[in-house]
């Protein structure tokens, strides 16, 4: 296939300008800038001519063997492209962000450099084709991560980068379990061709199954595997944005969707009837997450919360066996994304310029900071399912989807889900917007919004996910797309 | 056929410059770096050339074909131990010129380090290349008198009681591993490996001669009950000797081991040997990590994580053979354990000459020492960490490809003990890399400042790391060599 | 010594080998000085050259097997290599333990 | 062969002196029993027609080590402290000794009684490996690369010795200053027996190519000769850094390693063809002598002695 | 399916509906761009006019669908949806002028308008509204915009009665979700009619039509869920609380109208038994009232439970569509009704003692034309509802008229007294034009539109027996408010909005509780004091360090391997 190259080109497209800017000493920020963006554009024209091809039924992939039958497989499909479309826009988005945000702190091109490397292995693990290539990345993710969770080097960060390996480590080493024993019996696994299970004994496939849920559930927060989400927050604001409510978070929900629909297949899990236990675990992490949320007082820990609620969903979406529900939970995967990085940006350019870490702070800023404020509002909205914003599509989906397949309940974790929402999001909206700000804070020398590269990349995000809403039922829409996807391969 | 000159290169090159250093110490360097790169070179081509035709490379010495004469041949095993061992070793000694290069007057250090370490280099291609036990025997007394040499350099007390205990151990192992071999020819009236395999049969004298040479073996290659020398004596030893002695010197005598078992006696491995070995390295994984995990000092560390990293390459012996149809795969456990032993070596030389060149520049090893040391020398930080990555097993590197294939085996042949402590292995090595690291990456208080270092001693390590990596991304070319030769008992399995 | 059943001189050479091999190991184990142990090792060491030697000389009338006799020497070479090697190392630790030269 | 009286009483003689040598406190009385214990060693080898290895293991087993113990012995005297060892440790080396020793004994007695070994192989070849006595074809042209790493070892383990000096005492004489009684029993054989040692060493050596002796042998003699001399202080050994002394060593195994390599363009390694091999053997071992004989001197003189304060 | 290129189709059907709705946005969205900051207010009056043309053009043949909007927006307009919307607009229109008379110095214009236009394309947008995903988006718009409205003052009291709106309209939207995503999957298509048609059976549809009738409840003042009502009104400016009270509560209406199916006799009788209750309650409580707002407040609470009863009604005797058009004439008519109340309350106060007996004659009219008296608008609305009903509901429908009655009256009497100090007070031209504007329309509307409406002509109402019918129960009302006023001292006073004040602690006491729930402390790792492990370890070290230890394992394993072959 010509279309072969492609993957590795995008994987490069990170990669490339992530070891360049290891290189490069600190004092280059301008060229270090004009690398890493360049990168993003480049990933972002690669992926719009994927999706073209993509569209069209093409399936580029480049396999790099390591072993006679272990194959490292780069593969293009539906919903690969999904999750590189939104990885690709939030990076080049964060990248402005960040470049804004760190202005000239020190050690930024050992920053830039593992930033890169974090994209990188998202690409590569949306493009895995087999199971080994996704564990590959996967753990190459985590490895990427770690240094930009310390990125501060303070205590405190330092702690976080412990917990998070805490959990991260465990957890790949059962999700190596879960790869060896399905493929010992198996042979390897590629996603395209699928695996008969057959060969194994019901028992001992759902016992793999709850050892892949564990070993990603924990990249994709689900309750009691969290721990690690908020305590990450310690990371710089880019840093929480991308990673920890879109890349790292939403590895594990794609590893989870890639699991149940590629290889169990959806009719073999509700067969096993796992379906159901996954499903009520989603729940109850949505509800749990959302009350965890309630009780926190610093903004960023609150949407470090809602992200570990709002990563379940995709994980109820895929749960729930219907069409339906599974179109809802991948829309949401973009959604979701979208909404958070919002929500992060705002909270970042609050800590930043406006030194507001906590909830109790937020008093009155929404006249001083306009347009942070109204994105944020916009972000808090979606989050609630208010419609027109994206969350609300995908909410709407996930409910229908889920009658459809008779798990009514469903509907009422929504429900209940969005009352939470609005109990930990309105308040803030609500101080930002209707009380009066305390006398004592001084605006920063050149005014609140400034420099433009921090609010524009909010603003954008908060907008696409407005657009993203609106225009919902246009094809070209991630809820087009991810209908293509279910109507392509998971039909069941 | 391959030129026989390939063959001889890795042994006489290095012999030839030692005997050059002991006679004229102000060239010892060039001689050094000149031989090791020629020996490089041959390794390499003695790679692509058994790569190409698929079969060994053999040389009757002396024209004289065995039982009568000393064959040796290169397949695809020793190919690549030659290779790592040459690569090893020319890293070392470019680093090497630092501490003991040619100061002006002769120091005692600087004259004695070069013939001792080229004269181990030739021991270890020598062992690589060899089929004749008693020739194994003079490669091990060759190389063992070398490290214990190494060792005792540094002159201070530790260093001198260390190496006086090493010696003791090495000594014993190697008259066991004599005894062995003499009963051996005593009962097949040959000491070629080849030979002995096609009349070997199970009886008394040679169950007894197989359990002497691996007893002895194992006190050689620090497994478990028989390691305490190992962690005093690469602690002791010159940072850029503890490079060689623990990435090299072991895996020489486990290479032996693997050929007694493998390529000689295969039929008469019994469940007593695989219990045993196994058991013995399960419990130096758990037991290495434990003590690496107590350590203050950096070299502790790394030490002790040589005897735990040992531990997996004795789990091939229960584990070989365990690949089940689904896999398309064959040998997996064997194949494993030999890139494991290669990667580790790589990585372990790598961390070692980070440890030298950071307690250079901050004058101790205890990790308080070395604190914050990212700062001042990233380079060789970020070498230690993909090393580190290595001895995690975490992809991409090649630790994760060995500890994939022998965790495939392991479940495949339903031992699924054996697979977990290969991840518990991981893990624990997580646990007792986290703190070196975290400390390498904490920030340096201002007022501590350490002397800069020259940049060769930052690039070999990371270098050697990035090999490391590279043996896990681009794998399917040493998978392949590896199966050159390999004996039928590798896939099969030993019971 | 009693009418000793008639053995092979061979195996009463290797059988002897062999207790001297057991009796060095024990002299090398027992918690003796480390000289008395590097003479232990030579002890084991020329017990087994012993049995290695009896065992070429099972079949008398061809002669004595020149190929043990062979490995045999370069094996006293090599143990009296280490054994120099390890009286060497032991006074250098005498010399340093007792603080005479305190090295840099 | 019927195993006669005597060879019984040998390898008895030969137990008890090992156990002597093992068990027992005083090192002094261990180290002359195991002298003794070399001594019937080597009547035992002659027993087993090993002509070769009684030399060896006379001049270097007995000699050699009986003087590097002694010389050790001498210079440490109560240094050597014994560690700390838990009670029981005498029982478990017992027990660990005799386990090993019973294997042993049971792979001995299980050993085919016919087994040849390589005799035939090695006489059937003996004219073309161009030297008389079989274990020196083997020792220098079958397996001739085993006796070129074997003096490299010797070698290493020189370098060993040298490397535990102390930093200050590098460009020193190797061993202690010795100085003899005038006219005592040392000096007076310190002066007459080189000279016969000189001769027998020579022969020895000369020999080696038709019958038993050989380089190692010839060698031992001739260090025994040269440490002879030095310990009755007559003369002093050369400086560790003197340029001659550096090229002897090397010397040795120099020359055998290049005539192995030039053996390479006759296809083989370490080849002798036909008709040059007697010489070339004979060449080879003239020089290998000397640099072992100055080798097992300079090992037994021990590492440079102090720096003078 | 090949990548649609623009071939894909935007629209189909006629154009007009979807401007309705997207011109009051595009004014609201022009409202926050500061050039235009200082004529914003200009752009209330002009948000509702296409809505008006639209609705003036009657009713539309098919319907306008925007596949790529939203979830595929399919908009719809018929007769009666016509009648509404050109009520709902007119209000809208006119209390859009009234409030640029009404507020001269706003602060902050841009928000206000902004959120303005956003309510009215809300309202517009419920009732064109044929699919579900946007009825819900506008009812979310509807509700969560009016938010913002209602405490545009800023004073505290706006800020609590804000809180309390919010909270409930939240619930309200949440249950709508559920009850919509049931619906929408059990009829497997997201059309109104068709999730309409499901709904009521058993099971969790029936669920599903509870939380959609709640939720509308919510909007629409149903009687426990009304508590917001009474609070909002006052807080909001005047001409909020009359787009409030006039259009906003339709929405909850028009959702009941659409939603409950013809079958559901259960939920059929809750509703009208929940409404008369209503109907009195609001009545009794709104006597007991000290503003004259929270009077209005409670009026309408009363004609809202009636319209609730209404639709009940319509249900259970079978003929929801007759009820569903009397209704809309209903709700038509109170919308302009009550809008002129509540702009006249706005003019009484901006209007001097001399001026002040023409706003109480006028707005007397009005009220009376509420209560149903004789010849005015009412009196059609009133009779056209009553064939939905028999029986006792048929009885206590008409009496009724007579609470309603009494309630006005107060309100006229208040609404005398609450004249502006400042002798030359002018209520100035726009708001008394507005005011003046709707009463006519609430007069005028029932007879020029009734006709369509009617089971019988324009002259029947002239009859003598129907003019007696619609008179006694006004004139009893009247002469009951007389006698109570002159000779009863007991004054009971009724809290703003009744039951609010417990709901309320109640929920604070509720989230306070799990807002300080016992924190879960982090699982802190049991401290290994690494001592002693240390001491364990080096002592295995150094036994393992004894080479007869090391014998004796070179010998187990020598044993080991010959043993066990």
């Amino acid at each position: 296939m010509t279309g072969g190259v492609l993957p590795i080109l995008i994987v490069l497209a990170a990669l490339v300008p992530a070891l360049i800017s290891f290189a490069l000493p600190e004092r280059h920020a301008r060229l270090r800038s004009i690398v890493n963006l360049s990168g993003a554009v480049l990933k972002l024209g690669l992926v719009a001519y994927l999706l073209l091809a993509v569209a069209d039924g093409a399936a580029p992939e480049a396999r790099l063997s390591l072993a006679p039958g272990l194959d490292l497989l780069l593969r293009v499909d539906a919903l690969a492209l999904l999750f590189v479309t939104l990885s690709g826009v939030l990076w080049l988005i964060t990248t402005i962000y960040a470049i804004a945000y760190l202005g000239d702190s020190p050690n930024l091109s050992r920053f830039f450099g593992f930033f890169g490397l974090c994209v990188a292995a998202t690409t590569g693990i949306a493009f895995s084709g087999t199971l080994i290539t996704f564990f590959v990345f996967y753990e190459m993710l985590t490895l990427s991560t770690w240094p930009l969770v310390v990125h501060k080097q303070n205590e405190k960060s330092f702690a976080a980068g412990r917990r998070y390996l805490a959990y991260a480590l465990p957890a790949s080493a059962v999700l190596l379990i879960a790869i060896i024993w399905l493929e010992s019996a198996t042979g390897p696994v590629e996603f395209a061709t699928g695996t008969d299970l057959s060969v194994l004994g019901e028992t001992s496939l759902q016992m793999i199954f709850w050892l892949f849920i564990a070993g990603l559930g924990v990249k994709a927060a689900l309750f009691p595997l969290h721990g690690w989400l908020p305590a990450a927050m310690a990371a710089p604001a880019p840093v929480s944005a991308l990673l920890h409510a879109v890349a790292v978070v939403k590895a594990g929900a794609f590893g989870i969707i890639r699991i149940i629909y590629d290889v169990f297949g959806i009719a073999t899990v509700s067969a096993l009837g796992l379906a159901t236990p996954l499903a009520i675990l989603a729940s109850f992490t949505i509800l749990y997450g959302s009350v965890r949320a309630l009780e926190q007082s610093e903004i960023k820990k609150r949407l470090a919360f809602s992200t570990v609620s709002q990563v379940s969903y995709i994980i109820l979406g895929a749960a729930l066996a219907g069409p339906i529900a599974a179109i809802g939970g991948l829309a949401h995967l973009v959604h979701q994304g979208l909404m958070k990085i919002a929500l992060f940006f705002c909270a970042g350019i609050y800590a930043e310029r406006a030194g507001i870490e906590t909830v109790e702070a937020l008093d009155g800023i929404g006249p001083r900071m306009p347009w942070t404020s109204v994105a944020f509002t916009l972000g808090a909205m979606g989050m609630i399912g208010i419609p027109p914003m994206a969350g609300f599509v995908s909410k709407f989906y996930l409910g229908v989807g889920a009658v459809q397949t008779g798990a009514n309940w469903v509907v009422v974790v929504l429900a209940t889900s969005s009352l939470l929402n609005a109990a930990y999001f309105l308040p803030l909206v609500y101080r930002i917007w209707f009380l009066p700000a305390p006398e004592d804070r001084a605006a920063p020398a050149d005014g609140f919004e400034r420099p433009l590269g921090l609010i524009v990349p909010a603003v954008i995000a908060a907008g696409a996910a407005l657009a993203v809403g609106l225009m919902a039922g246009s094809p070209l829409s991630p809820l087009g797309w991810a209908t293509l996807i279910v109507e392509r391969d998971y039909l069941p | 056929m391959v030129h026989p000159a390939l063959l001889v290169a890795p042994i006489a090159a290095p012999l030839l410059a030692a005997l050059l250093a002991i006679a004229f110490p102000r060239g010892a360097v060039a001689a050094a770096l000149s031989a090791v790169g020629v020996a490089l070179v041959a390794s390499l081509v003695l790679v692509v050339e058994v790569a190409r035709t698929g079969t060994g490379a053999a040389l009757a010495i002396g024209g004289w074909p065995p039982p009568l004469g000393i064959a040796l041949e290169a397949d695809g095993l020793s190919a690549m131990f030659l290779l790592a061992a040459s690569t090893i070793g020319l890293g070392v000694l470019v680093v090497a010129q630092g501490p003991f290069g040619w100061t002006g007057r002769e120091t005692r250090k600087g004259y004695s380090f070069w013939p001792l370490a080229l004269c181990l280099l030739a021991a270890l291609n020598a062992i690589f290349l060899s089929r004749d036990f008693f020739n194994f025997y003079v490669g091990l007394e060759l190389l063992s008198l070398s490290a214990v040499a190494l060792v005792a350099l540094d002159g201070k007390r530790e260093a001198i009681e260390a190496a006086l205990r090493y010696l003791m151990f090495a000594l014993v192992g190697s008259l066991l591993y004599l005894l062995g071999a003499a009963l051996l020819y005593a009962q097949y009236g040959t000491l070629d490996i080849g030979l002995i395999a096609a009349s070997a049969e199970t009886n008394g004298p040679t169950l007894v001669a197989a359990g002497l040479m691996t007893a002895g073996l194992a006190a050689k290659t620090a497994l478990f009950p028989l390691h305490a020398w190992l962690p005093s004596a690469h602690t002791g030893a010159p940072a850029v000797a503890s490079a060689m002695l623990s990435a090299l010197v072991p895996k020489a005598s486990f290479f032996i081991l693997v050929r007694v078992w493998f390529d000689a006696l295969p039929g008469q491995a019994g469940p007593g040997l695989t219990l045993v070995l196994g058991t013995m390295g399960a419990v130096a994984i758990v037991y290495g990590s434990i003590l690496a995990l107590l350590q203050e000092r950096l070299k502790l560390i790394i030490a002790y994580s040589t005897v735990a990293q040992l531990g997996y390459l004795f789990l091939v012996f229960p584990l070989a053979g365990g690949d089940s149809t689904a896999q398309p795969w064959f040998a997996g456990a064997w194949t494993g354990g030999m890139v494991h032993a290669v990667s580790h070596g790589l990585a372990k030389a790598a961390m070692f000459l980070c440890a030298g060149a950071m307690m250079a520049a901050a004058g101790g090893d205890k990790l308080s020492d070395v604190r914050g040391i990212v700062a001042k020398m990233p380079l060789a930080t970020f070498a230690f960490a993909l090393a580190a990555v290595t001895l995690m097993g975490l992809p991409p590197s090649g630790g994760f490809l060995a500890k994939y294939l022998m965790l495939t085996a392991a479940f495949a042949s339903g031992a699924w003990v054996w697979g977990a402590v290969v991840l518990a292995g991981g893990l624990l090595a997580a646990l007792y890399l986290y703190r070196p690291l975290a400390s390498l990456f904490a920030p340096a208080d201002p007022d501590r400042t350490f002397t800069s270092v020259p940049l060769r001693t930052e690039l070999v390590p990371l270098a050697l790391a990035l090999v490391a990596v590279l043996l896990g991304v681009a794998s399917q070319f040493p998978y392949d060599i590896l199966q050159v030769g390999r004996s039928v008992a590798a896939e099969a399995g030993l019971e | 010594m009693g009418g000793d059943p008639i053995i092979a001189s061979w195996l009463v050479y290797g059988c002897c080998g062999a207790v001297l091999v057991g009796l060095g190991l024990f002299g090398f184990m027992r918690p003796t000085t480390t000289l008395r142990r590097v003479l232990a090792f030579n002890i084991v060491g020329s017990g087994i050259f012993l049995l290695f030697g009896a065992t070429g000389y099972r079949v008398p009338s061809t002669g004595a097997d020149p190929v043990p006799q062979a490995l045999i020497i370069t094996g006293i070479v090599v143990a009296l290599a280490a054994t120099a090697l390890a009286v060497a190392l032991m006074l250098a630790l005498a010399r340093v333990s007792a603080g005479r030269d305190e090295d840099a | 062969m019927i195993a006669s009286g005597f060879d019984i009483t040998v390898c008895v003689l030969l137990c008890l002196c090992a156990l002597a040598a093992v068990t027992g406190r005083d090192t002094f009385r261990a180290i002359v029993f195991f002298i003794v214990y070399g001594l019937l060693i080597s009547v035992a080898w002659l027993r087993i027609d090993a002509i070769d290895v009684a030399l060896a293991e006379a001049a270097i087993g007995a000699g050699l080590t009986g003087v590097l113990l002694l010389g050790a012995f001498g210079q440490m005297g109560s240094a050597d402290t014994m560690a700390r060892e838990p009670r029981g440790a005498v029982l478990i080396a017992l027990v660990a000794g005799a386990g090993i020793g019973a294997a042993v004994l049971f792979a001995v007695q299980g050993l085919p009684p016919e087994g040849a070994g390589l005799t035939a192989e090695v006489l059937a070849q003996l004219e073309a490996s161009g030297v008389g006595n079989p274990v020196t074809a083997v020792l220098l042209n079958f397996r001739g690369y085993d006796t070129l790493l074997e003096s490299i070892v010797l070698l290493v383990a020189l370098i060993g010795v040298w490397s535990v000096a102390s930093e200050t005492g590098w460009g020193e004489r190797p061993g202690i200053v010795h100085h003899a009684r005038a006219g005592g029993t040392l000096q007076s054989f310190g002066r007459f027996l080189p000279a016969i040692g000189l001769v027998i060493g020579a022969y020895i050596v000369w020999a080696g190519s038709s019958g038993p002796g050989g380089a190692f042998q010839g060698g031992t003699v001739l260090a025994a000769v040269a440490i002879l001399t030095i310990l009755a202080g007559l003369v002093d050994a050369p400086r560790v850094t003197t340029r001659w002394l550096r090229w002897a060593l090397v010397m040795g195994p120099g020359v055998f390693l290049g005539v192995a390599l030039l053996g390479l363009f006759g296809g083989a390694f370490l080849v002798f063809p036909q008709a040059v091999a007697y010489p070339a053997i004979v060449a080879i071992e003239i020089v290998l002598t000397a640099s072992i004989a100055l080798t097992l001197v300079l090992l037994v003189l021990g590492p440079p002695r102090e720096a003078p304060q | 399916m090949t990548l649609p290129g623009l071939t894909h189709v935007l629209l189909e059907g006629p154009f007009l509906p979807l401007a309705a709705l997207i011109w009051p946005l595009v004014l609201g969205l022009l409202a926050a761009l500061p050039r235009l900051r200082a004529h914003v207010m200009m752009a209330l009056p002009l948000a509702p006019i296409p809505a008006l043309i639209l609705a003036l053009s009657g009713a539309v043949s098919g319907q306008t669908r925007a596949p790529d909007l939203l979830l595929g927006v399919a908009l719809g307009l018929d007769a009666e949806g016509a009648l509404l919307l050109g009520a709902i607009g007119a209000l809208w229109l006119l209390a859009g002028i009234h409030a640029l008379g009404y507020m001269k110095r706003p602060d902050r214009p841009a928000v206000f308008v902004g959120f303005w236009c956003l309510t009215l394309a809300g309202n517009l947008g419920v009732v064109l509204a044929q699919d579900v995903v946007t009825f819900y988006v506008a009812f979310a718009a509807v509700s969560l915009a009016a938010y913002f409205l209602v405490v545009h003052e800023g004073t505290d009291e706006a800020l609590a009665a804000g809180k309390v709106y919010i909270v409930l309209a939240v619930i309200g939207e949440a249950l709508l979700l559920a009850g919509l995503m049931v619906g929408a999957s059990s009829a497997d298509s997201l059309l109104i009619a068709d999730v309409r048609a499901v709904l009521g059976a058993d099971g969790w549809n029936g669920l599903a039509l509870t939380a959609i009738v709640l939720a509308m409840g919510i909007k629409a003042g149903l009687v426990p869920l009304h508590i917001w009502l009474p609070l909002a009104h006052p807080a909001a400016p005047t001409p909020a609380s009359a787009v409030l009270s006039g259009a906003i509560v339709k929405a909850g209406i028009i959702g009941l109208l659409r939603f409950v199916p013809g079958d559901a006799e259960v939920m059929g009788w809750t509703l009208v038994v929940l409404g008369l209750f209503g109907a009195y309650g609001g009545v009794i409580v709104g006597l007991g009232q000290k503003r004259i707002k929270a009077v209005l407040a409670y009026s309408t609470v009363s004609q809202m439970g009636v319209v609730i009863a209404l639709c009940g009604a319509g249900v259970v005797t079978g003929q929801t569509a007759l009820a569903y058009s009397a209704a809309a004439l209903y709700c038509a008519h109170h919308a302009l009704a009550k809008g002129a109340l509540f702009l006249a309350v706005g003019v009484a106060h901006g209007s001097s003692a001399r001026l002040i007996p023409f706003v109480v004659i006028a707005t007397g009219v009005v009220a009376a034309s509420v209560a149903g008296a004789p010849l005015a608008g009412g009196a059609i609305a009133k009779s056209v509802i009553k064939p939905a009903f028999e029986g006792i509901p048929l009885l206590l429908v008409t009496l009724s008229a007579i609470g309603t009655t009494a309630l006005l009256a107060r309100f006229i009497v208040m609404l005398g007294r609450s004249h502006s100090a400042m002798s030359n007070a002018e209520p100035g031209l726009a708001m008394a034009g507005a005011w003046l504007a709707a009463s006519v329309g609430a007069l005028v509307l029932p007879w020029l539109v009734g006709g369509a409406f009617m089971a019988n002509e324009a002259s029947y109402y002239l009859a003598p027996g129907a003019l007696w019918s619609s008179l006694w129960p006004v004139g009893v009302g009247l002469a009951g408010f007389a006698l109570v006023l002159k000779f009863v001292r007991l004054r009971i006073w009724f809290a703003e909005g009744d039951i609010a004040p417990w709901v309320v602690a109640g929920a604070r006491r509720g989230a306070h509780v799990i807002a300080h729930r016992r924190r879960l402390a982090p699982p802190s790792l049991p401290g290994v004091s690494s001592a002693p492990l240390r001491r364990l370890v080096s002592r295995i070290e150094a036994g393992l360090a004894l080479p007869v230890m090391a014998g004796l394992a070179m010998m187990a394993m020598i044993a080991a391997i010959v043993l066990f072959r």
